[in-house]
């Protein structure tokens, strides 16, 4: 495998000598040939956010509409037992993919979001009471806090916060000092959306497991960069969402250990989750219907499965290496604009890059390089707290997706350079 | 006959009936034939779920000596095979006809088997017999769960085969 | 319009006479003219389980997938804005659709389950307490009913359940007997997903209105069928699932009065649902995104408001005098199967047939009904107490959509009376 | 000047700068001649919610009674116009420069005129202007929440002044 050329950071995007067949790949990207504003190209670059279809995933869902579409489980006649087989069949795809043990282990929910509120209603409210403690880090998301919050305010629990250090890693050492009897779950994502530093979660889950703590960990941003084995991280949870692995938006799964997951209680009633309903008691269902209450995203989790199918197929040690190259390239070419600072920049990363300019408003660049055709995300990336933390109010960021190349890297580094020079 | 020699001869016979009303007749007659289950064992506890019909399986000690009596007859050994692993007696039963008539073809195929019999028979007999709507994902009918259960039952009593096999050997020593 | 063929119940499906061109309107759903178990045409009869998908809102969502997919709200580029527009107007359309004063009363939601689960925590966890009472009815989908009864648990409050008479409509009278100064709530369906009955939810809502009570209306099977104007019945929620309209599953929308709303807590955590997040305490966002936590089904919202567009463009008095022409016809041919019995047989029905064979399984009559291609629902369709109310274990279910013709009618019953002469 | 021949000042100013940079240069110099945001009110309640940017409105009683002294100028009545009506003033402003830029625009559009006037101008002056991106659904710069907090003001000061309208009439009779 020849990526010399990659390396040296100035490889065309569709050049022949590519590892991988970069410019092939694209091609399953219709959306990303536009032009938008009447006449710049494209170059995406907020996959953090969400990534873009390929058409094969696309072609499934219709394909799906055209000769299978049905309600799920219920039904006896053929375009339900066909419906029901795509579902299911999803749901072994999804096990395989992060090497659950069981399929009964997968949920579907709507997303990560969904996942981390599911656990923190149904595992949260029948294990977590007063006086308790619940471990979040300063990088983690909304999605994340919220709900964790919102679980310690319920119990009369402490939220305790995991500090992020000056490069963007965790503090690992203060998480032994913050680890104590009262500490009930540790909560953490696996990679940052606005720092993208991989965090050692196996560690993490080794210290906790240790000390009888249950773990969730918040896969939102690994699964489309990293290979995830729910077992060798022994996690107890792990949530992703379809939409940031090239699959729709409006599903994702949650996977949780049968042991606890079958001791939990319910998280939304209604048809599917029980087992038998009466005025005088309802019995709930078992694992995994019993948390997946009334209709599913079932198109969504065709989809998912087709984007399951498509990114397994996919040569990751070339993507991965090739992924480096544009974080390199994109951190080398935007620190050297002036007063452009990077926030984040941990030894491990995946393909983000989150800045802030001096005296420069993010929201201000983001509108100039979207003039340019560049999509950036501005804001908070829902992690105000890891704002705080690094004294700013937003970021701009830059995101990479398997599709992304070296001349969008270049486009962005003389995006922003052109926007800064326009607000000095 | 073995699992496999069911399965062929069943295949034959379901191939001989190319029309699907006479299949289903078919399937039909083969549940009346279903021996009656004991009604002492129509209980919760051994119902499979399932939501649009009620199915019943039964498998236990009691009713695995009773046909590890008829397994003596077979195989000449005392209440078990020459490997020394008992066959497992099932009962099974359902409220729906069409049901009734696919656990019937189960039956033949899993019913007073050993352990690794019934973990050796392959998948592949559903799709043979053209019955995968009834028998793989759909877990309104209760036989995939059923079909399932058998396999968890064949689990547990391979393991309960194995420690008496090693007592027994203990025992010899 | 020339309505008179068709009312004398032997007009053939496709007939030019047909007051709306059926025939057409057939020609905008592939998937019917499916043939299934290798030869039989598919007579889809599924419709309260799940409608298909007209091709314009496949194509909507595959042209919003080709062209403009990003996530929405957080982001300033072209996409994004783009995406948002769309997210938005569906949003506005939903409003128009079902008349609410405006559109931050309308939520997304997953569906009419999740809807209920957000109103019984949201609104229930603050407004409920020990002692009150909710009263549902004896014929709602477990998906109202469970969420209530999990709350009145959470609560110590008490569910009361208006009775449904032997025809298979409400007892209004024993509501008024029902109703007292503990009574919170009152859920009740707009229409019965397994008895057809349409029920006057607006005399419900006047009841309650008077009374102080908060109502929540599951219009899931409502919407498809009837004009609903939220204002015109005066109810506090409304809500209903995209996929029984014709749109795509894993989406639906949950109306709620804005005064009711704006007090209320939220129900997930997450991003877009903050206004601000920090460890020290957490404020919510406004209507009505503080009940959006996490990335929404935004491919399912673009499908939704295809749907919308394309269902308000139907000829609905001609449909609606149709469907009446299939239900009688439905009626009388299955009644004329002896030991055929219908349960439900209120005066205002939609297009749904429930029925019972004397000594033969329904499980039984819907495989060999899906042999002979007409697919109908059989189980306790999620209501199992209205089940246990008829003395029945389950039925088999025909429903009808908007595209079903009068020769699928025929078929049905000739279906049916043939798996009922292979039973007997 | 009415808001119409404002506007319609606006579509000509930038229909004469084609290129795109020029705008945003263009847009960036309004934003800086934007007369300053009084720092007592740069508080929480008079923050627009937005999430990328900070956008401040304010817009006070104290502030209209001014801006009513400067319609006595135009309009030669005591603090109001013709019809009875005051004018009301806005003061705003954001920490990113093409927001602020933005807000300058719609200043021109809408400052310094009656609720009456602010309710009348007509949405279409965004497409003109090119600005939908920026105006309309995004409801992350604050804009769009900007815009429909103007028309609150108005439409509350409306009401305001056709009470104070009819307490004056009374008065009279
Ligand atoms: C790290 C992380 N966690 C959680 C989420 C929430 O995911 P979703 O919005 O799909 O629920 C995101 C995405 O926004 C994320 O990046
Ligand atoms: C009356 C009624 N209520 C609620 C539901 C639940 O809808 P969903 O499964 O789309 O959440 C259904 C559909 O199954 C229904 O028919």
């Amino acid at each position: 495998m020849n990526t010399s050329n990659a390396d040296a950071g100035f490889a065309p995007a569709a050049s022949a000598d590519n590892a991988f067949n970069l410019s092939a790949l694209r091609n399953e990207f219709p959306i990303l040939t536009q032009r938008i504003h009447g006449s710049v190209p494209l170059v995406y670059l907020d996959n953090a956010a969400t990534t873009q279809r390929p058409i094969s995933v696309i072609n499934a869902t219709t394909d799906y509409l055209l000769h299978s579409h049905s309600n799920v489980h219920r039904g006896g006649h053929a375009l339900a037992t066909e419906a029901t087989r795509l579902f299911e069949l999803t749901r072994s795809r999804i096990q395989a993919f992060i090497n659950a043990p069981y399929s009964e282990e997968i949920i579907y929910t709507r997303g990560t979001t969904e996942a981390v509120n599911l656990v923190a209603s149904a595992w949260g409210d029948d294990n977590v009471k007063s006086g308790d403690e619940i471990i979040v880090s300063e990088m983690d998301h909304h999605a994340v806090i919220v709900p964790m919050q919102m679980l310690c305010q319920r119990k009369g629990a402490t939220l305790r916060v995991l500090p992020v250090l000056d490069n963007g890693t965790l503090d690992l050492d203060a998480l032994t000092e913050l680890i104590n009897n009262k500490t009930k779950l540790i909560a953490v994502n696996h990679v940052s959306n606005t720092l993208g530093t991989i965090n050692d979660v196996k560690t993490i889950c080794a210290l906790a497991r240790h000390r009888g703590i249950t773990t969730f960990i918040d896969g939102a941003q690994a699964v489309a960069h990293l290979k995830v084995d729910v077992q060798d991280i022994d996690c107890d949870f792990y949530a992703f969402s379809a939409h940031k692995l090239y699959g729709p938006t409006g599903v994702g799964a949650l996977y949780g250990r049968a042991e606890i997951m079958s001791a939990m209680s319910p998280y939304q009633g209604g048809g599917s989750m029980i087992a038998s309903v009466s005025f005088e008691g309802t019995t709930y269902n078992d694992l995994p219907y019993r948390f997946e209450a009334g209709t599913q995203n079932i198109e969504g989790a065709v989809g998912l499965g087709a984007a399951l199918e498509w990114f397994i197929g996919l040569d990751h040690n070339a993507i991965a290496k090739y992924e480096q190259t544009l974080l390199q390239r994109a951190t080398e070419g935007l620190s050297a604009i002036k007063g452009l600072r990077i926030i984040g920049n941990a030894p491990d990363k995946i393909g983000i890059v989150s800045f802030v300019v001096d005296g420069i408003h993010a929201s201000d660049i983001g509108v100039l390089c979207d003039e340019q055709g560049v999509a950036l995300r501005i804001g908070h990336h829902c992690t105000m707290p890891l704002m705080k933390r690094f004294g700013v109010g937003s970021t701009a960021r830059a995101s990479t997706g398997v599709y992304t190349t070296l001349s969008e890297i270049d486009a962005l580094i003389k995006s922003v350079g052109k926007a800064v020079r326009m607000l000095s | 006959m073995t699992s496999t020699d069911t399965i062929r001869k069943l295949v034959d016979e379901f191939a001989a009936i190319p029309d699907w009303e006479d299949r289903y007749a078919h399937i039909i007659a083969l549940g009346r034939a279903l021996p009656e289950y004991p009604e002492e064992h129509r209980m919760d506890k051994y119902k499979v779920s399932g939501c649009q019909s009620q199915v019943w399986l039964f498998a236990g000690e009691q009713g695995r000596a009773e046909a590890g009596a008829q397994g003596t007859v077979d195989g000449g050994t005392h209440g078990h095979k020459d490997d020394g692993s008992e066959v497992i007696h099932f009962e099974a039963d359902s409220d729906a006809a069409i049901v009734k008539g696919l656990i019937a073809i189960l039956m033949k195929i899993y019913n007073d088997r050993t352990p690794q019999e019934i973990l050796g028979v392959s998948p592949d007999f559903i799709q043979q017999l053209g019955l995968d709507q009834h028998l793989t994902v759909n877990r309104t009918n209760g036989l995939a769960s059923m079909m399932k259960q058998i396999h968890l039952y064949a689990i547990a009593y391979g393991r309960i085969d194995e420690e008496r096999k090693r007592a027994r050997e203990l025992h010899r020593q």
